[in-house]
């Protein structure tokens, strides 16, 4: 999650340093591109001398130099090393994103996904040659569906907006199906996460959206209002729950029959369905699609922006048009449904190569086995104190954006800041300064200057604690007037604010060699 | 439970700060009928031991490809990962990072990806990349989209070649389908792609070709190209196996206006199908139409390089409905692994894999075209070729497997169409001598 | 290798800080100790229940807690990740500790010392079930024999130092059993480094020092008089090739054959073979034994201390008295010679429990093959030409302590300092700031104020540029008289400069426990 | 060269800058007579996939302990270590940092030593420990030639209870022989320790007690400690298996001066018998005759708390042919793998891991102590006993092998002596309900 769009253009940094010779400073080593390191022709690898065969590739040889850089595997090796050090990550500190559940990464999964039957097996190897890579998948889908009282899951979808794309296409299948192609329009939230309203319309559906109450949860009569417009063309709502309030729609029940009443589906956002996993479960709510993004709530590493997986749980209206591939069970073991013919003629296709992302149904499984049913109820619940120890500590200095405990997440807007000339983005900065990552900006846009707070379970109280003492310390310094402090933010980060107007103006999106190379000097 | 510094003394504290009486306070707005009582039913918590016992026993149920002479490609390639690759995107720094959206503290990934587009252009001979699709399948049916889009959607048909990958054209079907744009699509067959020219006219948006295709041809994308910009259409090319397009003509030498492909060949394993990272590359004009992340170079406050994301008026968190794609959550730790491999290999080295890479196809192909009931398919190739057998590919793979040989992918497999023989075969750097020639003796076999 | 006990009181630094609550600054992480960040009856493992049998432990069960502190997986990760990253590391930057040979980890070594064949076999299961292991043994000691021209090999040492007791040993064990027990007098150049002496001492020997010449290598006419002084009670000679300044005993050969004359016995101290593998064998300049440090030589990572692993090759004159074990080649494959008796019946006995450091032999293998003869050889030659560049570059701003090239490290002293009021300890400090690990420093004790620099092969010509014009700079900055500056430093490593002078006056050896625990405030 | 920077042209240049014609010009104070003309007689460079190869060939040549029922202990312990050990010592700043000996830039190394010393004080229950020696034998035969030195070298003879492994006693032996140490020792034999009383005498300068003892053997050390003590000789107490530990009084609390033993049941995998790690703990008063570096807290110039190697005057770069002990190198990396593991099983997961130990050795040793021919030599045990057999160990052993048991060690194999049917057996929470009575089996049938 991020800033809606503020790119910023900074002021310069006065800040009392010492220059050295080399560009580097103690233990933060200045890191030039690959390309200017490089020497050309060498490389970080060995292989064999080729033989000298006939080519065989017709007319088509590729000839002259690609113009990759060369370095050797020690350079490489520091060149990166050095770069991830720039880095803030969760194995740092707190990493408060909200909506994105950035939690603990077990190193057992990494351990797990890189066993070889599961790392090293390709994906259309015969099928009885890869049993236990299907089993995985059977078994995940059993978890899945279990925990979200589902009858059906369908586990390609790469990420979160993958898997909105695969609920999104199952309504419009069943829809189309029963002839009713006329349904066209999606309800969505104006909370909503970018991807909803995104993902409807590259289904072909409209967005039709739907303000919040002050309460940060949809406004019924607003969503009533919207129905007696007439509902012929009602496609369905896509509707996030906990909502990105961090609240839980309360009203959620009564929404879903409504739509259904409506001739529509309910598309349920899981993104955030770590707040409920192990206490409520969506098909106990009337829900008939919703992505889970094993990056998030089953802890997937991040990866700096992926990959992820959004597995897709379907109700019995939907399940006829889940995509292929599959797995079944079989009286000989497992195997793939692939096709769109026989059992699966009424699927919607195909939405990938292969069968989704074994390497994140390996650890995400790895991860519920390892909580089991008591520790996934048992980090729901702390993921949800978290949230409401942090709110609860902060409600005094900082604003809440809405009334009463939350779920997840903890959301805050900028009215604390009203004429401290502070901004929800220059609080951010100073946090980075403090050690901790900045939390969700600008998201909801429900709210002005938003600030979403999402510890998760994996935080200690003591950690928690510091992180308030620095919020509540920011706050009261932005409030006694020291919007300096703030502007002048990040001081301590391996690089200061940078110039996101001058990027997006003129863009340098890849290195080209100098025009002229007059011998660089020393 | 291991993963959890909650204590019950801590949760007691915090409930009393928070000032509710119990947990289930905090899930009151949970309709009644709602609530769970209990836990739900599923095993509880177990030991890492245990976990990992569990899934050991599931790993040995699969053939690992480096436990057999192994010949599967059709879209996921083995190669050899230098050890360094694995090491660096298991650094925490890396891996349990998100997106880089606070990029004062996310310069490792941001000139990281930097350096990846710079790479992807490289290969493909386009001017800029972005930073990631999930996948080449993914990234083939964004760019169709992409390429009605800059046709400013009044042209929709988009022309794809016959030696396309089947689950490429798939997932580009599908997500056409619901967009109306009509796609030109007519079999999966050998040694056609260069008729497609015959489909591409005025209302064509884009013709998708790709190089090597799925039976390992190399197909001449110039006059494709050529004909497709008379008709004020993009070629789209598309490749499947990275380590190619070192070896052959670059897309971009070639006239492609977009290309994309599977990066997984360098730098990511097999890992029965995914992830994978898709490529996504095009000319500089297209760049604002584009999909996905980009990375920029910019400065600091100090006048210090830096990098930073940029372009996001294209992406959903931005545009919403206006975006030029759904996506979010990319490949992020694929394409680290794709740099470093590539850094690693660099020009000297990638060249030399690729030659490598060539020259055991060409003495696979050498080995196994002797072999009765056997016919080549090909006449060009890189490190995949077809065969065509005189009965039906799936049970001679089967009875290869039986023989411990895992010999390829039918072409019936990836069409779901009738199976007429063809057999797509792959070998790359990692197959050694008593592997090709394991082939041809277990082939002989079983066609004999 | 380190300073010749300068215990440092050092000057508080005044450094312009903007002060942040929860003491990190950005992506620096303020971090206690584990005991300090404890909640008691935490873990960070689940394990079953015990079912509870009765005890076998007879009287002698503990009872009350060990005093461990508790800390989840998540904290763990954290609290270590962050640790870490308050190192100096060779994947960061230029580690130019000279003597010790900070080169290149690769990766793939890693990856096959955890291969389940090696790292997951007992040292005592039946000899069939571990025949690969043996064959590792074998092999290695085949390469090692092989770049030294040496007849045997000890592999068990663990270390260098461990290795130099191999060798004075095997000395004795030979000197014993010729009945040539008075010879009990070993000679030593004072340049040796600390580990000679300390070892000839540990073996029962006495240590005799012979001086350096102006060039830096043993005096020859010192030597000579040592041996005329008596020779009956010589029991050998210590010497490193090259030496500790550097260079390279010209007078080698001449030097075992005068010591072989006087009835003693030549020990070479191998820790800088890395300047001769593939060049120069041991074996041809008459020596008798001499460690590897596997750990320097052969790059297995020397991991913030150890381990290491010190294989001692062993002349005709002393193998008959190598330790046990060691893996002989039968009939039916690899067996192990464990005890003295049979054909080890002179073998001085065992040094350790099992059979040496398995863990290095595959690494260090594995990164020999990987070079393989050619590989190895241009290594060596890059070595010594980045240690003759860095001389070279550096000769007209410092003062190299000898001259003439040298080999793998080039030797400074602090004559370029005269006057400046900056030290060679200044010097290092400074060093830091501009993003280096110092070099080796007031050693070897032959010269004043010792600077020891060792590139290794490791480095690039880029590197090294970088390098040299930070010394260029800190020397010119020393002698433009900002002694200040050297004084301050490290202004931008994670400490300051620490008080060596209080830590061993008051030791702190442990945490302890509070005396008294008030209610900590928050 | 992969691993090599420099390009010819860099080494041409820096020749240049050198000011000399050739690399051989280095090279001219090597002796005529040594200087060697092209390549030592050995394989040239191989790729990564090639030396990957030979390894893997070999490492299949060994059984691993995990894939099979395991039974050895004597010494090295198969323990479930998480992967969060693994992860963390294979970090850069780890793995690649030298002894830290500049403190500013080791912080990380330092108090991750600080903070394993104080876990292997409240292990042992003594006062100090150091930061590592190569291994427990190592450390007891360091222990012995300290407890001489703190008797002013007067008194030189130390006694070894009969219970000492053998692999610790012979290295113990072996660097007293040279130091005119009197070692008294008297055979490998069971049920024998308390009676090292009877050979303490005013000449002794230490006794040397293992506990739990080589056959697993839980020692009473206090009476020992009384007699030690009044004879002003040390009692040094040995362990094997850090675990243990969790599960009996500390050896301090029984009166221990000097508590030595091997750490890598904790953390450290078999690794075929190495690296490994020495614990070495001792009283405070005893702190400056220790052997091995030590780190201490301290502050900074800015008055912050760090830590730094400290008491080096006992060492050898400082006192040379004075210093307590050559070692210089140590266990490093062994020491942060023993302190993660530690910290992540804290006091409770300690216990419970003992726990689950004792009980696996429990249900083993009421498995096989009801087969005929099978005697149970131990009243007391933690996880590892002995067995008497009706035959030679070694040959049951073999035999247990053919069946696919890994079934501990016999006595004879680590003596040298006769085989006289003593069989040392070890279980811990790594083995599972199946393996024991799989033991149980195998072992029926050998002896039936
Ligand atoms: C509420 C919500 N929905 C959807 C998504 C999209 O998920 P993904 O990034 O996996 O595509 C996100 C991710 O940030 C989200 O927070
Ligand atoms: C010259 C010399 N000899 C011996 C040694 C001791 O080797 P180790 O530390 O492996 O015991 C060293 C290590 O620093 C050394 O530099």
């Amino acid at each position: 999650m991020k800033t809606t769009g503020r790119p910023t253009a900074p002021q310069a940094v006065t800040a009392n340093v010492v220059e050295t010779k080399s560009g580097s400073k103690g233990l933060d080593q200045a890191t030039k591109l690959i390309f200017e390191t490089s020497t050309p022709q060498n490389t970080g690898v060995d292989l064999p001398t080729p033989k000298g065969t006939t080519s065989r590739l017709g007319s088509h040889a590729r000839t002259g130099e690609i113009g990759l850089p060369g370095l050797s595997e020690p350079e490489t090796m520091r060149h990166y090393v050095r770069l991830s050090q720039q880095n803030y990550a969760i194995d740092l500190g707190v990493y408060p994103l909200g909506s994105c559940t950035m939690k603990h990464n077990p190193r057992l999964n990494e351990k797990i996904a890189r066993m070889p039957g599961f790392a090293d097996v390709h994906p259309l190897q015969p099928v009885q040659t890869k049993q236990g890579a299907l089993e995985v998948m059977y078994d995940l889908s059993h978890w899945l569906m279990t925990l979200c009282n589902m009858p059906a899951v369908a586990l390609t979808p790469k990420a979160g907006a993958h898997g909105e794309l695969c609920g999104m296409m199952a309504i419009r299948g069943r829809l189309d199906s029963d002839g009713q192609t006329q349904r066209r329009r999606v309800l969505v939230p104006e909370s909503a996460h970018g991807t909803n309203p995104a993902t409807a319309v590259q289904c072909g559906f409209s967005v039709d959206e739907i303000p919040a109450n002050d309460k940060g949860r949809v406004d019924m009569d607003a969503f009533r209002a919207k129905l007696s417009e007439g509902t012929e063309d009602i496609a369905g709502i896509m509707l996030t729950n906990p909502n990105t309030c961090g609240l839980f729609e309360n009203d959620i029940i009564e929404i879903a029959d409504l739509i259904h009443k409506a001739g529509g589906y309910f598309y349920c956002d899981g993104a955030n369905f770590n707040a409920l996993v192990g206490r409520v479960r969506p098909g106990d709510l009337g829900v008939d699609a919703m992505h889970i993004n094993l990056h998030k709530t089953f802890s997937t590493p991040h990866g700096g922006g992926g990959p992820g997986s959004g597995p897709t749980v379907l109700s019995d209206a939907l399940m006829a048009h889940a995509p292929v591939p599959y797995v079944v069970k079989t009286d000989v073991g497992f195997d793939l449904v692939e096709h769109v013919v026989g059992e699966a003629a009424e699927s919607f296709g195909r939405m990938c190569a292969f069968h989704g992302n074994m390497g994140m149904y390996t650890r995400a499984l790895s991860y519920m086995m390892s909580h089991g049913a008591d520790g996934l109820k048992q980090a729901t619940e702390d993921a949800v104190l978290n949230a409401n120890y942090v709110q609860a500590s902060l409600s005094d200095v900082m604003t809440p954006a809405f009334e009463g405990t939350c779920m997840h997440e903890a959301l805050f807007d900028d009215r604390f800041l009203k004429d401290t000339e502070v901004e929800t983005l220059d609080f951010a900065k100073a946090m980075i300064d403090e050690g901790y990552h900045p939390m969700t900006m600008y998201f909801p846009l429900v709210v002005h200057g938003a600030m979403l707070i999402e510890p998760t379970e994996s935080e200690s109280k003591q950690e928690l604690d510091r992180f308030i003492g620095s919020m509540r310390h920011l706050a009261e310094k932005a409030k006694a007037g020291d919007a300096d402090h703030f502007k002048a933010a990040p001081i301590y980060a391996p690089k200061s604010r940078l110039d996101e107007t001058q990027a997006a103006r003129k863009p340098i999106l890849r290195w080209t060699p100098p025009e002229s190379l007059p011998e660089a000097a020393e | 439970m291991r993963y959890l510094p909650l204590s019950d003394q801590d949760r007691a504290e915090m409930l009393e700060k928070v000032g509710v009486p119990h947990i289930d306070a905090l899930f009151e707005d949970v309709p009644k009928s709602a609530r769970l009582d209990g836990l739900i039913d599923l095993p509880n918590h177990q030991s890492e031991a245990q976990v990992e016992r569990y899934f050991a026993g599931l790993s040995a149920k699969s053939t690992a490809a480096g436990s057999v002479p192994f010949f599967c490609g059709a879209g996921a390639y083995r190669h050899h990962i230098p050890a360094t690759v694995d090491h660096l995107i298991q650094r925490s720094e890396f891996l349990t990072a998100y997106t880089p959206y606070q990029p004062e503290i996310s310069q490792g990934t941001l000139q990281a990806l930097f350096e990846f587009q710079t790479q992807v252009a490289l290969l493909t001979g386009m001017d800029v990349a972005n930073a990631s699709m999930y996948d080449g399948s993914t990234a083939c049916a964004e760019a169709v989209v992409m390429a009605v889009r800059v046709a400013r959607g009044k042209k929709r048909k988009a022309v794809l070649a016959p030696g396309l990958h089947p689950h490429y054209a798939a997932a580009t079907q599908t997500l056409a389908s619901t967009l109306d744009i009509n796609v030109n699509e007519r079999g999966c067959r050998p040694n056609r792609d260069a008729h497609v020219i015959d489909h591409i006219d005025d209302d064509t948006a884009c013709v998708v070709v790709q190089s090597p295709n799925v039976f390992g041809e190399i197909v001449d994308l110039a006059p494709i190209a050529e004909k497709a910009h008379a008709h004020k259409a993009l070629l789209i090319a598309v490749f499947t196996e990275p380590v190619a397009l070192a070896a052959i003509k670059s897309p971009g030498e070639q006239g492609a206006d977009i290309v994309v492909g599977e990066g997984q060949g360098i730098g990511v394993g097999l890992n029965f199908g995914g992830p994978h990272v898709g490529l996504f590359a095009c000319r500089q004009k297209l760049v604002r139409q584009m999909p996905g992340r980009v990375c920029g170079e910019t400065v600091d406050a100090n006048g210090e390089r830096g990098f930073v994301l940029t372009l996001s008026t294209r992406e959903q968190h931005i545009r919403r409905e206006k975006a030029t794609s759904n996506i979010c959550t990319n490949s992020g730790l694929c394409c680290l692994a794709f740099t470093v491999h590539m850094t690693l290999l660099g020009d000297a080295g990638l060249k030399r894999m690729a030659a490598l890479n060539h020259e055991n196809a060409c003495a696979l192909a050498d080995e196994l075209a002797g072999i009765n009931g056997v016919e080549l398919v090909n006449e060009t190739f890189f490190n995949e070729f077809t065969i065509k057998l005189d009965r039906p590919a799936v049970e001679v793979v089967d009875a290869l497997a039986d023989k411990g040989v895992i010999g390829g992918v039918p072409l019936a497999r990836l069409t779901g169409g009738e199976d007429d023989g063809y057999l797509l075969i792959c070998a790359t750097e990692t197959n050694i001598e008593s592997d090709i020639t394991a082939y041809g003796k277990a082939l002989k076999e079983v066609l004999s």
